[in-house]
C-alpha cells in the first residue's frame, strides 16, 4: 500500500497498482493446485511485470497472510499457499475420506499415454501443446501407472512410455479396450465458436451462378 | 396453395436413382433440382457446415419461420412446407447424408398441409379435430423453450470455464492418500485436450488403432531385456484369429518405427524378433 | 514443532473468538476441494458451534473477502471460494486448458434433464425431434452433471435422468429454481386451456348455462 507506483509499467498495462497486481497473485495461488514458479507468475502479466516486482509483491503479499490459517510460502516448485500445521486438527475433522485429485496435466498426460502408447514426452508435449513437467512423468511412474518400454529410434532416442497392468487393474479395466471409444467423444464439442451465426442458404452464395 | 399441385404423395417406390432402403414417405415430383429458386443455390460443401448447424428437422423448421418472419403461431403450411421440401431435396440431390427424422417430418408437413386443404368440417360444439397445426406448433415452441435454455444455461458462468475454484495445499500426513481415476476422468481429459486442439475431425483413433497400440506395448514388453524372442512366442493361439491379425499388425508398426528387428536366419528356420533399443533407465 | 504430537484432543489452539472460528472457517474453505455445507463445517468444530454462529460468522468472513480477487460464495453443496470471474482472463494464461465447450446436442439434453426431470431418454428424443446419442448421455454423466435416479414403470423400464448437485455447484446456484427462467410458450398452443382460463364469450357453446 505505499507508493510504489513508480516501479509500475506504463498504464497501457490494465493492471495498474500493486494492490490490483498482489490481487491477481493472490488468485492465481489460491486456485493453483500446484506451486507456481516465477517464470509461470510472470504469464499472468502476460511478461509485463520483471521478476524484481514480482518478486517483492510476493513477500508484500505474504506478509499480509501471515497469522492467518493459511500461509504463502516459497517451495521446491515455486510459490504456493498452504493450509498452517495449526489449522491440521481441525482440518482433519471433516471428511478424511476425500481423496486428492490429480492435476489436469497429470490426467491429460495419462490419457495420451493410455490412447496413445507408446508415446514419447515429444508425442505427449504435441497433443497437449505445452511442455510436460518431469515431476508428472515421474508421479505417474512411481504411481505404478506407465512405465518405460523402449526408446524411439530418433535423434536423442526418447523413452516411449505405456500404460501397465497395474494401470489396469486400478481403473478396473480388463483391457485398454475398455476405455472410452474416442470415435465417439469428436461430436460432443462444440466445433467452433460460431454456435450463434447460422449460415444463411438464401444469402450464401447468390454468385454460385457460373460467373 | 397451388403449387401443392406440383407435388403428389406417393406410396410406390420411384422410379429411377432411389436407394430402396432409405423407404420414402414422400417425394417431389417434377425436376427437383432444377426447378429450385435460384437464390437457394448452395454449393455442397456449404450445404454439409448447413446440415451440421442444425439439430434436427424442428430446427430446421424453427430457422425457416424465425428468417421469413412467419407466424409460430399461425404457420402458412404452404410456404412452409414448400421451403423445408426444397431443403431436404437440395441435401437429397447432393446426396447429404439425412436422418430419417428429416423425412418424417416432411411427410408430417404434407399431411397438415393437405388436411388444411380439406374443406373444414361444419364446426360442432366440441371439435375433437381442431387445427391440424397444433401439434407442430407445440413441438416447435417446445424445442424452442429448451433450445433457448440451453443457450442461457451455456451462457451462466461455469466452474473452471469462467472461474476458477480454490485449492490450497493441504499436508496429508495421516495416511497418504493416492487420488483416484477413472475411465470418466480420463474421457474427461481427452475431451479437454480435443477441446483445446480444435481438430476432433482429425484425431480419428479408432478402437483397431487402440488394441494395435495395446499389442505394441506388449509386444515391446515381452521382448525388452531379452536378445531374442521366438516370433512363435509373441502369438497366442487362443486370442483367435483377430487376436493374430492384430498382433502381426502390431508388430510391423514395431518394425516400421524401429523397434524391433525381425530376422530368419536361415530359409524355413526359426523366426526372431530383437529389440532394437535396449531400455537404457534415464 | 510443537508438543502437539503426543496430546489427543486438548485443543492447543482456542476458538474461543469469532476470528478465530473465522480463521478456521477460512482455512478449511480455502483448502476444500468441493463445497462444505454447515454440517461439514459444523465438524470443524466437533459440533461445538450452532448453525446460528456459523452462519453469521461466514457471512461475515464473505464480506472480509469483498473486493478481493477471490470470493466467498454459497451454491447448492455449500459455502465455497472461487475466483472472481474477472481474474480469469488472467488465469488464463497459466492455464490454456479448459473444459470443453459442448456441441449444441449435448446442452440441449442438459437443458431437457435440468427443466424437465427426470427425464427419459425417450422424452428427451421426443422433444429435439432426433435420436439422441449415448455418448451424449455419457458425456453429461461422467462430467458429474447428470445421473440415473430410477426407471419409469412402462415397458422398457427406461432409465429417468436428474441433474446433480455437482452440476449446481458447477454453474453456481444454489437450487434449480436458480435456472435461468424458461421463456413462455405462446398462449395459443393449448387453446382449451386458454379457453377454460379466459372464456371469450362469444365463442361459449351455447349449452354454457350454469350447471
Amino acid at each position: 500500500m505505499s507508493d510504489r507506483s513508480a516501479s509500475l509499467p506504463p498504464p497501457s498495462f490494465s493492471v495498474s497498482s500493486p494492490t490490483q497486481v498482489k490481487k491477481v497473485l493472490e488468485a492465481a495461488l489460491l486456485t493453483s493446485p500446484e506451486p507456481l514458479p516465477l517464470s509461470e507468475l510472470k504469464k499472468l502479466f502476460a511478461g509485463e511485470l520483471g521478476s524484481e516486482i514480482l518478486r517483492r509483491l510476493l513477500d508484500e503479499l505474504s506478509r499480509d497472510w501471515e497469522g492467518r490459517g493459511v500461509e504463502l510460502v516459497q517451495v521446491a516448485g515455486g510459490w504456493r499457499f498452504q493450509a498452517q500445521a495449526e489449522m491440521q486438527e481441525f482440518l482433519d475433522r471433516l471428511n478424511p475420506q476425500k481423496p486428492p485429485r490429480y492435476s489436469r496435466a497429470v490426467l491429460e498426460t495419462l490419457a495420451i499415454i493410455a490412447y496413445r502408447q507408446p508415446a514419447t514426452r515429444g508425442d505427449i508435449e504435441e497433443i497437449r501443446g505445452v511442455a510436460v513437467a518431469s515431476s508428472v512423468l515421474k508421479a505417474l511412474e512411481s504411481r505404478g501407472w506407465i512405465s518405460a518400454v523402449g526408446h524411439r529410434e530418433v535423434p536423442g532416442r526418447p523413452i516411449l512410455y505405456a500404460t501397465t497392468v497395474e494401470f489396469l487393474n486400478d481403473l478396473g479395466l480388463r483391457s485398454l479396450e475398455e476405455l472410452p471409444p474416442l470415435e465417439e467423444l469428436g461430436s460432443l464439442i462444440e466445433p467452433k465458436e460460431s454456435l450463434e451465426q447460422l449460415p444463411d442458404p438464401e444469402n450464401m452464395p447468390q454468385t454460385g451462378n457460373p460467373d | 396453395m397451388n403449387d401443392f399441385q406440383s407435388l403428389s404423395i406417393e406410396e410406390s417406390p420411384a422410379p429411377a436413382v432411389t436407394n430402396p432402403a432409405v423407404n420414402p414417405i414422400a417425394r417431389i415430383h417434377g425436376e427437383p433440382v432444377t426447378e429450385l429458386p435460384s437464390d437457394l443455390y448452395i454449393p455442397p460443401d456449404a450445404l454439409e457446415v448447413f446440415l451440421d448447424t442444425f439439430q434436427g428437422p424442428l430446427d430446421l423448421l424453427l430457422y425457416l419461420i424465425r428468417k421469413h418472419n412467419l407466424d409460430v403461431l399461425d404457420i402458412p403450411m404452404a410456404e412452409l412446407t414448400r421451403q423445408y421440401l426444397a431443403y431436404i431435396e437440395m441435401m437429397r440431390a447432393n446426396k447429404l447424408e439425412l436422418a430419417a427424422e428429416y423425412l418424417l417430418m416432411a411427410a408430417v408437413l404434407i399431411e397438415i398441409k393437405s388436411r388444411m386443404l380439406l374443406p373444414k368440417p361444419v364446426a360442432k360444439g366440441d371439435e375433437d379435430e381442431g387445427d391440424p397445426r397444433a401439434e407442430l406448433v407445440r413441438r416447435l415452441l417446445e424445442y424452442e423453450q429448451m433450445k433457448v435454455a440451453a443457450q442461457k444455461l451455456n451462457k451462466l458462468p461455469q466452474a473452471e470455464r469462467d472461474f476458477a475454484l480454490t485449492s490450497v495445499w493441504i499436508e496429508q500426513k495421516v495416511i497418504e492418500r493416492l487420488p483416484e481415476v477413472n475411465a470418466d476422468d480420463l474421457r474427461n481429459a481427452w475431451l479437454i485436450l480435443m477441446a483445446r486442439l480444435n481438430v476432433n475431425r482429425r484425431h480419428n483413433i479408432t478402437r483397431e488403432e487402440l488394441s494395435v497400440r495395446e499389442h505394441m506395448t506388449r509386444i515391446l514388453r515381452h521382448v525388452q531385456g531379452h536378445h531374442f524372442v521366438e516370433f512363435s512366442d509373441l502369438f497366442d493361439a487362443a486370442a483367435g484369429a483377430a487376436g493374430l491379425v492384430v498382433t502381426f499388425l502390431a508388430l510391423l508398426e514395431l518394425v516400421k518405427e524401429r523397434q524391433v528387428e525381425v530376422s530368419q536366419p536361415c530359409a524355413f528356420g526359426m523366426i526372431y524378433v530383437r529389440p532394437i533399443s535396449v531400455l537404457t533407465t534415464a
